[in-house]
This record gives C-alpha cells, structure tokens and sequence, in this order.
C-alpha cells in the first residue's frame, strides 16, 4: 500500500474490481433500507393486531377460530419479516451463491431438527395410548424442598409433589386462603381459552391403585382425566362463552383441592 | 442340502446367541434370530468377496521393480450403479423384515396377560394383577437378591414399565428384545414365551416345588437392565421363570404372605425385593447404611437435627418413624456418612409391607424391643403392647 | 487498486526464497518455545494439535485399558467384605468394600475413556492435525484461511481438555461420555460433573473454528488451476467434516449448556420430575452425536484414498464417486440420529429413522468397492501406511457389516447398548478412525519431521495393533449378542471366558502401540533423512522441500495434473529413470 | 482479516499520518488479494451465522416440543407477558438494525461522520432492549415468582407445567440477551476502531462482520417475540 495516496476513490466502484465477478461490496442504497425498515415495523404491528384481533373475535364474538390459524399467521409474518431482513439488512440479494446456500442449508437443518424430533415425542401413543401418558417420577423433581427452591440447590427425594402445587401450598399455609382468594388472578390468562388445540392430551397412564399416595390426587385435579368432572375441557368452554366467570371458577377448583 | 444349510444356520445362531430364540419375537419367520441369520449370510457374502479380491489383488499386482502398474479405467459407471443398486434392493428387504419383528414387539392382543414393572437403582420389582410381587429369590453374578419373576408361556404379556428414578432397560437376551423403562411415562414390553420343551431336549427346562408342595417345571432367563444407571448397574438384575401357564394361574393366586404372616418374614421378603441392592444385614458395607444393630442407636445426619439417644430413649418410635420417613422421603434424613442415593419408595409398599420392614429392622437389632433399653423399661412394654393391640386389630 | 496490485505482481511467486524448514529453531530455546506457542502457521499448529490429541488418546487408553484388566473376571465380595477374583482387587487389598464402590470406580473410568476419545481426541483427531498440516499444503496455499482463529482453536482445545482434566481429577464423573438425563442430573459430583460437561461445550468451539477455517480455505485459497474436482480426496472428506463441524456442534452446545443449567439452577427441561422429558435431552445430544461419528470417519476415509492411492500408484477408482459420496455422508448424516433411540423413542419416529439410516449404508458401501477397485492392476507395496490401509478395509468392513443389524429395528432391540455395539463403533472408531489416523500419520510422517521411520518396526507395530485389536472387540460381538450389556463393572460367570480373550487382546494392541511410540521416538532422533517425496506421491505436499519451508512453497504452485495420475506423470522429486510409465493408451484417463 | 504478515516493507514515512488507518490496511500474506480475502472472511462469518442460528434452533425445538406436549401451560404461560414491551422492544431492535446497515453504508462511502453516530444509535438501541428487558420483564417476573423449573416460586399458577414455560422463555431470552451483550461489546469495539479511522470503503471487513451478527441478533428476535408474546 506504499501508493495509497494515488487510489482515486470512486464509490461507485470502491475497488475497480466489478468485472471478476465477485459480490462483497455492494452499496444499498438508503432508500431501500428505510423502505425495509418501515415495511419491518408495518409488520410487527400487523403481527400484533393479528394477535389482539383474535383474541378479541374470540372473547366479543364468540369466533371459533382454530389454533393452527393463530400460530401460521404468526410464523408467516415472522418469515416474511425474518427474509426482508436477510435479503437487504444482510444483503443475501446481493451476496455471492455459496452464502445463500449456506444460509438455506442451515434453514433445513434446523427444520430437520425440530421435524424429526417432534415427530418422535409427539406420537408416542399410536400403539399403547399410555404411551403418551405423563407420570412423574424420577429425575430431581420427584423432591423440592420448602419454598421451591429458593433455599437453594433442591435435595433429590427430600418430598414430593409437582412445583405448582406445593408453591401455592405454601403461599396458602403461609397468607391464609383468604388472601389467596383475595389476591386472584391478576394477571392476563387472555389466550388461554382460545380454542381446543391447545389442550394436552389426556394423561391417562395414571392408575391410582399403583400410586395411591397424595402426591398424585393432586395430578389428577384438573388434568384431563376423563373421570374429573372439573377437567380443563369444560373450562374451555366456559371461557369462551364467558370471560368474567374464569376467576371465580378457578378459585373454586382450588379451593376444592384445599380440602381433600 | 437344505437340511445342511439348516444345521449352518443352526450353527450360527448358536454361536452368537447360545440357543434359538425363546419368544416369538425372537423366533418364526419374522422373528429377528431369521432376520439376522438374513442380515449374516448377506455380510458374509460380502465380506468374503471384498476380502478376496483384495487379497487377489495384494498376491497379483504387488510392486516389481522397474513395471509400471497397468493402465486400466478410472471409472466404470454400470458397475458402480450395480454395486449401488443391489445393496440398496439387500437393504429394503432388511428394513421392512426388521420393522416387522419390531412391531411385534409392540403390540399386545387386548387378552395379554398385563403385569407392572417398576425399575429403580437398581433392583427390578413386579406387581402382577393380583397384587402380589416376586416372592423367591436367587443369586446371579455378585447378586445374592435376585427376583424371580413368574410368566405364563404361551400367552401374551405385555409388562407396563416405569421407572422411579433415571431412565433404565429391561433386556431379556432370550427373548431378543428389549425396551428402555422411563420415569415419566409407561413403555410396554411385549412377548410371548415358547412353550416348555417337556421332552428332555431342553436341559434348562426343570422342575421344582414350591412353598406350597405343588410342582411344577420351568425354564429360567436372566434380565439385565441395558440402560446404564450408576454404581450398582451391573447388579440390576432378574429372573424370569417361564411357567406352565396353568401353573402360572395357581402361583397367581397364592400370594406370598397375607396380614397373618409374621412382619419379620414379611420384612425380609421386601428386604430382598427392594432393599438388598443398598442395605446389607449383615454388617458389610454397601451404598446405604446397613441394617444390622441399626434400630434404636442414635444417628448423626447431614441435612436434619440428629436423632440422639435421649429422644430414642424417650420414645423408641421415633426410630420407627424415622425408618417410615426414609422409605417414603429417603432426602428428609441422610446419614452422616452416605449420600442421598436412595429412591423414594412412595407408594410402593403397602401398610402390611412397611410394618414388616419396620419389624425385620427391629428384629436385626441388638437394641430391639426384645432387649429393654435402659432405664426405661416400662415405656418399652407399652411399645409392644401397643404393637400387639394394632397387630391383632388387623 | 494498489493492494491488488502489489499482490497481483506477486502471484506465482511467494518471495521466500531463502527460508529453511519450518522446524528450525530461529533463536534461543526460550524464543523457540514462545515462537511455538504464538505461531500463526498451520504446520505448527496441526503438530501441536498431533501432540495432544496423541496425549489424549494415550490417557484414553491408559484408562481402557484399566477398564478391560478390571473386567478380566468377574467382581465378587466374600464374607468377610473383600473383593475376590477381580483382577484389580489387590488396589483394595485389606478393605471391606462393596460391589457399589467397584461399580462406581469403573463408571469413573468408563466416562473418562469415553469422554476423552470422543471429545478430545478422536473428534478433533485427524482434522485438526492432519488436516491443518495438509489441507493447505494440498491446496496449495501458504496457510488456512484464518490462520489466527486457527492458533485460538488450539487453546481453546487446550482450555476446554484442562477442564476434562480438572473434572477427573476432582474425582471424575460417572454420567457416561452420552450424559443421558436424568441421571447425569441427578449423580453426586457436582464440580466435576458441571467441568466435564464444560469441556465438551468448550471443546466445540475448538472444532467449530476448526471447521470453518477449512471450509473457507477450500473454497479460496486453492492454488491457480486446481477445480474442485482436482482436489484430492483428502480434503473433500475434510471439506465434508468441516461441514458437520460447523452445522451439528452448536446444537450439542445449546445441549450441554442447558444440561448445566438443568444441574445449577434445575429448570427441569430435561427433568422429568419438573416436567421435561429426558428423550428431548437424547434427541439434542444424538442431532450433535451422530453426525459426529462421521466428523470421526469421514477424514479417515480421505486418508484411505490418498494413501492407497499413493501406495498403489493407481488412479483412485470412481474419484467422483468417493467425492459424492462424502458430501451424501455428511448430509445423510443428519437424519439418522434416532438410531440410536430404537429402544427409547416412539414406533413411527423409529421406523422412519431406521429406514433413513440403510441410506447412509449405501456412500459407505460404495466407497469400500471403489478403494477394493482401485487395487485392481495397480503396483501396490507393503509399506507400513499400505499394511494399515489393508487393515483399515478389513476391519472397516467388518464394522459396517455389524452396522447392518443395528440399523435393523427388530434385531437391534437384542442388540442396543449390548457388547455388539461396543465392538461395532470399535470396529469403525478404531478400526476405522485409529487405523486410519495410523496409515497417516506413517504416510506423512517424513513430510511432517524429515526423517525416515524404520519400515520393519512399523511392520511389526501395525501386526500387533491388528491382531491385538481384533483379539479385543471381535469376542465383544458374541458377547454382546449372548447378552452382555455395557458399561456393566461385572458379569455373570458364562461370560469370563470371552472377557478373558479381550482383555488378553487389549494388552497386545497396547504392545503395538509401544512398538509404535518407540519406532517414531527413533525416527525422530535417529531417523534418516528423508527425501522430498519418499512414496512418489503426486499431490501438492511432495512438491515442496521436506519438512516443508516456512510459508509451504518457494513459488506458488500451479497445478499441472491431477492428483491421481500415477501413469501419466513422474512424481515431483523422482529421476525419471526410476519411475518407469506405462504406454499411454488413448481415452484411458481424465476421470 | 488483519495482516500476519512480518515481511511487509515498512510504509513510507512522509504523509503517513494523513493517510486514514484503512487505506493503510494491507492483507494477509496468505491470501491473493484484499477482496478474495474480504469474500473469505464473508463466508467465514457466514458460517458462524449458521452455527448461531442452530444454537438458538435448540430453544425454538424444546419450545416447540413443550408446546406441543403442555399447550395449556404453555398458552398460559405467554399470557403472562405483555406484548407491548415485547413489541417495544422489536421496534428498538429493528431500528438498531437498520442504523447498522445504514452504518456500512456510510463507511462504504466513508461518511465517517454519519457511520459513527449510526453505530452510536445502534448501541443506544441494543442498551436500551437490555434495559426494557430487564426493568420490566426479568425483574418484575422474577420478584412474582415466575421463575425457571424448581425455582418457580409462584402461587397463582394454574397449569402443572409452568415451570416449565418460565424454563424456556429464561433460557431462551437469556441467551438472546448475552448475544445482545455481545454484541454491544462488538459495537463499542466497532466505535473504538472507526474513531481511529479503521474503516473506510476499501476495508471493512470487521464492520460488514459485526453488522451480520447484529442482524441474526435481530432475526433471532423476531421469531421470538411471536412465538413468547403473540402465540396462544
């Protein structure tokens, strides 16, 4: 670079070398990256109000919208926001092929990633249904100390019990049910009764008789058991019809556990 | 000639496996013992081909000094679409036979015979439909407490497994089939066994009698679990007794004790079952605390206020609660000295099961309720009054 | 326009013309050592990197080792406590142990040879050092693309093998190199559990740059002429690793970091009992793992094809069909992970895996005829590289073969985490990968140190590797199909007989390797010197000096034939006289 | 990338300080010339987009797989998010990724000037999400009790597996939020560099690189935000 000095700078053409065929330096013009940019905001406002508009259709109009519209409109606005950003902000339009073929080799990788493996643990049940039933046992959650653990590193068998459960246990021992009932349920729960696609399947592979210890009567509250009259379809239901009536109802079922 | 063939094919099986395949997953003509002899005879074919004509080529074109190596194609496109094609066609057929057999061991007609499987570090339990589990114990390998595990032959069964802890497999190598045990959901293992060879020309097939006097033959298989589980994993081991099918309704329904057997027989029994694997009885070291001359001494423990002497003293339950406390919340109390390796055996043991642990416990200490313990003798006879009172409420 | 310039006068002419070889101590020895820790050069690098992976793989072995004098009889416990009948039990003479505490001690050492082979030697193996000696060599380049990410990759293996190091000794783990959840969650041991897993995150950046680097080198750094099609076969198998490298190790990373989250702050992902599933943890780690297995193979492959090549003076057979076939590996390898759940995972997530995984039988297949094609009229010598060639077909073909039954679902329900499948990966890992690496390293060994090994102790090295190895795993297949299980510290008595034999085996495979440290320990010290190009190899690595210079070539190469054209051209460094050509016969080249 | 090169001449003395450090910029030895080396170093970066985009697939698997195991918990769990901050948050990314491609653009026509006030925006941006993210997310849930797996500590949950959905959205957030960390550290590099004169048209490797990885960043999140805040 002893020569710098007499390197004419032409911006159109920084290194005078177009005609090798080469793709590095393109220079985008501002116009189609502020163009970008809007077309990227238009679209997470589109992506909100998809969302917000379903969730009002559902509550004020009672729509019945199936699950799968919520989460393919979601995804697809997202790709499209996803490309617009990979084909100018990152100029894949322009780049040479062996970048954009990386970038779609990588796209299917992670695709076969997910695919595959939510092809195993979704169909679990095809021959035996308790297949895909949930137990739980094992692991370190068969054991939580007393307040989660927020005491530090949980002991492995010390108790038992889902975490839900023992957390609200000890909010109760400790608050009173009053204060419990009193403190409902603040937050937005919005979504959640949207349609039934979101309910798990049934845990069927319960049996009391093997388990018959308290531990899992809680499970069986409220968890798809066909023989609980308090089971999550029914609260589907009610949502849908009624959204003031959620609060109450859940209180109820909770209250009901407190009990046994 | 086929006969020949028969007896090579016998030939192998027997060197790979010992004997042909005890289940009909594992025999017949779907069964995996064909579709591997199938997937033998195609390696062994090429195998000796590829061999051969490399050790033709090694003998024929070594080096001579001064002779240039012949010029011959670099490529030849038919043969290497050949050499693609016919193996591609070999391995079809592999996959559809071997996705048969697996499916077979999969799927249970709706009569089959249905027994639960527990698997924990590291003992294998059973509990059949009427409620009873292993009652006879053997020795395998650096095991002295291994189940035996009766099973009709003949008859479908499908085990409906879980496991308590971390993930385990139960392996019958007999059978050829084996499926891992998980902790959050049940997995079926499925055979069925083939008949007893009555005949003499199976010499694993003897017979015995039971406690009760009847007699009955039977053929023995060794299950391992496959699934690696830590220390002891090589001792997670059991036997399944293929019975008589007949026999097998009779054993159903004697259960190995009932609410009038002695606790400590009822104690010991459990002991082998579930406990033999950590807790020795005789003094030796093992992964948890032995249980000889354990009841009534004080204990120091690493997560909880000790259990001393005064408060066994005071009221020698405590030690009984202690023992209560450990089976079903084994991390509540870890002794000083031992990790918190232990199970929970939630669930597992029933009210006649728990009282016999407690009394086998008892009965293996020289501080039982036998012996007074010191200075407080009659709080001692209210104990056992109190024990005698429950016992013959039941 | 001026940089471009300057360089462009340059091209074809490196302007080194006065430098020595690249082992030569410049300064003093202090110097010399700092020179070697801060090069910038491949050469050196893929040296160090030969150094410590051969470290690794002598503490890996080490610990095999003891694994297989464990299992020499089986362990039992007398009366009165003490081990009996065990080989090692004299380690615990006048203690009362247990069968636990064996159980424990060989599921420490089981780990450790497992996670050491994979992930810090066999992993990085042949890529990081072969490949970052050669591949630019080949290439024809003066170094890797990024020859400073290059140097950082080596300390980071460094750094994360230290950690490997630090987790034994605190005591070492005993999660298995699979870390399957919940029990490696769960298992006592958490600062060396949490640095075992860390090495294996670290030790993925390592590959990662590694990968990366090589992928960028192939494709702009080849020297003027050479198509993708006139690069040896060496470096597409590279190039195809590279591939895996860089696409699989970042899931295991997101795996073995959400694995320490799982043990510092149990956010249950894979925890059963918190409600995470542990087949989510098998399928994260076998997405990484599998593919990695051709990470393992697929530069030995490469090896195969050159060395042969070189050893037979024949034109590799079918070069575009290896070449494919390397990239179809690499790409089929990312479907068949879930061979290795058969027994865990659902029936229709296993019947697709299984029929994808005959797929990959097909490249392998294809690749074992072409090499048994290319023997065909060749001028093949018994050179120590060419014997561990020979032997690399022989038990590569065994190793697929017992491949076949395990992709099969029905037999590989007998046949999952048996013995068998122990002796299988043996078969292609070692018998693979390590034979392989092997017929490499002799290969290039005069390239990489100028001097001769002698020929007779290579001879008799590869012999006692051969037959020791094969005494070692071949009884593993009968024990595992009888049904020995793995990771088992003891065994029922029926099996002593066959546990005998490969714990004999072991120990003579462990001989062979002596054999071989003390061959290349007098090589390197009072080895003679060795020509530019001793087996008339026509690649790119024979043309420059040996060792090779600094900066690889005094001017840079322009290729002129093709790496495989024995019979049309003399190799570079040889007098025509001794190099006898064929008649050229019309249409009879030019793959 | 940089130079390794030790046999470079030494540039001629007069003038030197008034010749900007990236028309001083020579390429490495190794390499044929600045431009096969600038598309190296391209695809070099590239390939480490690749490896980021498969790190981060396994969160987007295991939010798929819990998703498709738990809905309700999962639906439920992402009711407890607002989407405004979510919302806010992809506008101030978005935006940051926009001044940094408009950053690239001002050094290829060595506006300098402008090049550093956008990589200021860019950083201000980045800082800014992390503060968003960290007021009014991380700090508020964490103090409920929503918190990751055994750490859940919050007693108005209805769902057996919110644990688990606290699981992911920590771990997947958290490590987009290192990423952004990262990324911050790249840019104040970036600002460091450019104020030395670093970047210029006929070099900026390093900035074309750094922009690349902000932009992932980006594309990372707005796959994100729908699937933590929007999807039911």
């Amino acid at each position: 670079m002893s020569h710098a000095q007499e390197h004419e700078y032409n911006p159109a053409d920084p290194h005078g070398f177009h005609e090798d065929g080469h793709h590095g330096h393109v220079i985008v013009p501002w116009q189609v990256l502020l163009g970008v940019l809007l077309a990227l905001l238009f679209f997470t406002v589109l992506t909100v109000f998809q969302a917000q508009f379903e969730k009002h259709a559902v509550y004020q109009w009672g729509w019945v919208i199936p699950g799968w519209v919520n989460i393919v409109l979601a995804m697809g606005i997202a790709c499209i926001k996803g490309g617009l950003v990979a084909l100018f902000f990152m100029q894949l339009r322009y780049d040479s092929g062996i970048n954009v073929l990386l970038f779609l080799f990588t796209l299917f990788a992670v695709w076969l990633f997910i695919m595959f493996t939510a092809l195993d643990l979704n169909n679990r049940g095809h021959i035996t249904e308790w297949r895909s039933g949930e137990v739980i046992s094992g692991g370190s959650g068969v054991g939580f100390g007393e307040h989660g653990a927020s005491k530090g590193r949980v002991d492995i068998n010390s108790a038992a019990g889902p975490v839900y459960m023992r957390v609200k246990d000890n909010y109760i021992a400790e608050h009173g049910i009053e204060d419990y009932e009193a403190h409902g349920h603040h937050d937005d729960h919005g979504g959640s009764a949207l349609s039934d696609a979101w309910q798990s399947r049934s845990h069927s592979g319960l049996t009391p008789g093997l388990f018959s210890t308290g531990v899992w009567e809680h499970l069986d509250d409220g968890h798809g058991h066909s023989h609980d009259d308090h089971g999550h379809d029914d609260h589907g239901d009610d949502h849908a019809e009624d959204g003031e009536h959620h609060d109450e109802e859940h209180a109820n079922d909770d209250h009901g556990e407190e009990e046994h | 000639m086929t006969a020949t063939l028969a007896g090579i094919n016998d030939f192998v099986i027997k060197l790979f496996f010992g004997q042909k395949a005890d289940s009909l997953v594992g025999s017949g003509l779907g069964g995996s013992d064909a579709v591997f002899l199938f997937i033998w005879w195609v390696s062994v074919f090429f195998f000796v081909l590829l061999m051969g004509i490399m050790g033709y080529c090694m003998v024929k074109y070594r080096r001579r000094e001064g002779v240039p190596a012949e010029p011959s194609p670099s490529h030849n496109t038919p043969l290497e679409i050949a050499w693609s094609v016919i193996p591609s066609l070999l391995l079809a057929v592999m996959f559809f036979w071997g996705f048969n057999g697996y499916m077979k061991a999969q799927m249970a007609p709706s009569y089959a015979e249905q027994i639960d499987l527990i698997g924990q570090k590291w003992a294998w339990s059973m509990t059949y439909s009427t409620g009873i589990g292993a009652s006879e114990f053997t020795t395998l390998g650096g095991n002295n407490n291994v189940p035996i595990f009766v099973v009709p032959a003949e008859t479908p069964v499908r085990l409906r497994m879980n496991s308590a802890d971390v993930i385990h497999a139960f392996w019958v190598p007999d059978f050829r089939t084996k499926l891992d045990v998980m902790p959050n959901r049940y997995t079926p293992y499925v055979f069925t066994a083939n008949a007893l060879d009555r005949s003499g020309a199976d010499d694993r097939v003897q017979t015995t009698t039971d406690k009760k006097g009847n007699e009955y033959a039977y053929r023995d298989h060794i299950v391992y679990c496959a699934e690696y589980c830590g220390d002891s994993h090589s001792e997670m081991v059991a036997v399944l007794r293929v019975v008589e099918p007949s026999y097998y309704q009779t054993w159903l329904n004697t259960p190995p004790y009932g609410v009038t057997t002695e606790p400590v027989e009822v104690g010991a029994l459990v002991w082998q079952a579930k406990c033999a694997v950590c807790h020795t009885v005789d003094g030796g070291v093992s992964t948890g605390p032995t249980w000889k001359d354990a009841w009534g001494y004080s204990r120091e423990f690493t997560n909880a206020d000790s259990l001393t002497q005064e408060m066994i003293d005071r009221d020698p339950m405590e030690w009984d609660n202690y023992i209560r406390e450990s089976i079903i919340l084994p991390g509540a109390k870890v002794r000083a000295g031992f990790t918190n390796a232990m199970p929970s055996f939630d669930g597992q043991l029933s009210d006649v099961e728990m009282r016999g642990v407690i009394a086998y416990m008892r009965s293996l200490s020289d501080r039982d309720p036998g012996t007074p313990i010191p200075g407080y003798p009659e709080l001692e006879a209210e104990a056992a009054e109190l024990e005698a009172a429950e016992e013959g409420g039941e | 326009m001026t940089t471009v310039d300057r360089n462009l006068d340059q091209l074809g002419d490196h302007g080194h013309h006065d430098e020595g070889s690249y082992l030569n101590p410049k300064y003093g020895p202090i110097a010399t050592v700092w020179d070697w820790m801060t090069t910038v050069d491949h050469k050196k690098i893929g040296v160090m990197y030969l150094f410590a992976v051969l470290f690794m793989f002598f503490l890996g072995g080490v610990a095999a080792l003891g694994l297989r004098i464990e299992l020499l009889e089986p362990t039992r416990i007398d009366e009165t406590g003490n081990l009996t009948g065990a080989a090692l039990s004299f380690l615990a003479e006048g203690e009362t142990v247990s069968q636990a505490a064996v159980g424990q001690a060989y599921n420490r050492v089981m780990t450790m040879h497992g996670a050491i082979m994979v992930f810090m030697f066999i992993v990085p193996g042949i890529p990081a050092s072969l490949g970052n000696f050669f591949l630019p060599l080949m290439l024809g380049a003066k170094d890797v693309a990024f020859p400073r990410l290059n140097l950082a990759s080596w300390y980071i293996y460094v750094f994360g093998s230290l950690f490997g190091v630090f987790s034994i000794l605190m005591g070492g783990v005993d999660t298995g190199w699979t870390f399957y959840t919940p029990y490696s969650t769960t298992t006592t041991g958490q600062p060396q559990v949490i640095a075992m897993v860390l090495a294996a995150f670290i030790l993925g950046f390592s590959s990662i740059f590694t990968g990366l680097n090589f992928i960028v080198t192939t494709h702009k750094l080849r020297a003027p002429g050479m198509g993708w099609f006139d690069m040896p076969l060496f470096i597409w198998a590279v190039y195809s690793t590279s591939i895996i490298q860089v696409l699989a190790t970042p899931v295991i990373g997101v795996t073995l970091l959400l694995l320490i989250f799982e043990r510092v702050l149990q956010i249950g992902i894979f925890d059963p009992g918190l409600g995470g599933d542990p087949v989510l943890f098998q399928h994260f780690f076998w997405f990484y793992s599998h593919p990695v297995v051709y990470v393992m193979i697929l530069p030995a492959m490469g090896i195969i094809s050159d060395v042969l090549a070189v050893h037979c003076r024949k034109r590799i057979f079918g070069y575009r069909a290896i070449a494919f076939s390397s990239l179809a590996i690499a790409a089929i390898s990312f479907l068949v992970w879930g061979h290795h759940m058969f027994t865990s995972q659902g029936e229709l997530a296993a019947m697709v895996f299984s029929f994808l995984t005959f797929f990959v039988a097909i490249p392998t297949a294809v690749k074992v005829f072409n090499w048994i094609a290319s023997l065909y009229k060749g001028s093949i010598t018994f050179t120590t590289p060419m014997l561990y060639v020979f032997a690399f077909l022989f038990l590569f073909s065994i190793g697929g073969l017992t491949g076949l039954p395990l992709g099969t679902l029905s037999t590989d329900l007998h046949l999952h985490d048996s013995y068998f499948v122990v002796a299988h990966f043996h078969y292609v890992m070692f018998g693979g990968t390590v034979i392989a690496f092997l017929a490499g390293i002799h290969h290039w060994w005069p390239k990489m140190f100028g001097r001769m090994y002698s020929e007779k102790g290579g001879a008799l090295g590869c012999a006692l590797v051969f037959i020791g190895f094969n005494m070692t795993f071949f009884t593993q297949f009968f024990l595992g199909t009888q049904g020995m299980p793995r990771r088992y510290a003891s065994y029922v008595d029926e099996f002593t007989l066959l546990h005998q034999i490969s714990t004999y085996g072991s120990l003579i495979l462990a001989l062979g390797f002596v054999v071989h440290l003390v061959v290349f320990l007098h090589s390197l010290f009072l080895g003679e010197k060795a020509p530019q190009n001793p087996w008339g190899g026509l690649t790119l690595e024979w043309e420059t000096e040996t060792p090779p210079i600094e900066h690889n070539f005094h001017h840079e190469p322009v290729l002129t034939h093709g790496p495989y054209d024995f019979d049309e051209v003399v190799p570079p460094g040889w007098d025509p006289k001794d190099y006898p050509l064929p008649e050229p016969t019309p249409g009879g080249h030019k793959h | 990338m940089a130079s390794i090169d030790t046999h470079q001449p030494a540039l001629p003395q007069p003038g030197k300080e008034k010749v900007p450090l990236w028309q001083r910029y020579t390429h490495g030895h190794h390499w044929r010339n600045a431009d096969d080396e600038f598309d190296g170093a391209k695809i070099g970066i590239w390939l480490f987009l690749a490896t980021e985009v498969l790190l981060f697939s396994g969160m987007f698997c295991a939010y798929a797989l819990f998703r498709l195991m738990y809905p309700e918990s999962i639906a439920a769990g992402s009711g407890y998010l607002d989407w405004r901050w979510g919302g806010l948050n992809t506008v101030v990314l978005l935006i940051s990724s926009f001044t940094i491609a408009m950053a690239i653009r001002n050094v290829q026509l060595n506006q300098q000037f402008w090049a550093r006030i956008n990589l200021l925006i860019t950083w201000l941006c980045a800082a800014a999400f992390l503060v968003i993210k960290l007021t009014f997310e991380y700090i508020p849930k964490w103090s409920d009790g929503k918190r990751p797996g055994a750490l859940f500590d919050y007693p108005f949950a209805q769902h057996a597996h919110e644990n688990v959905w606290w699981s992911i959205y920590y771990v997947s957030t958290g490590i987009h939020a290192t990423h952004v960390i990262g990324g911050m550290v790249l840019i104040a590099w970036l600002i460091y560099r450019q104020g030395k004169g670093a970047y210029g048209p006929t070099h900026y490797t390093m900035m074309e690189g750094v922009g690349l990885y902000w932009h992932i960043v980006d594309l990372v999140w707005i796959f994100l935000f729908p699937l933590l805040y929007l999807v039911h």
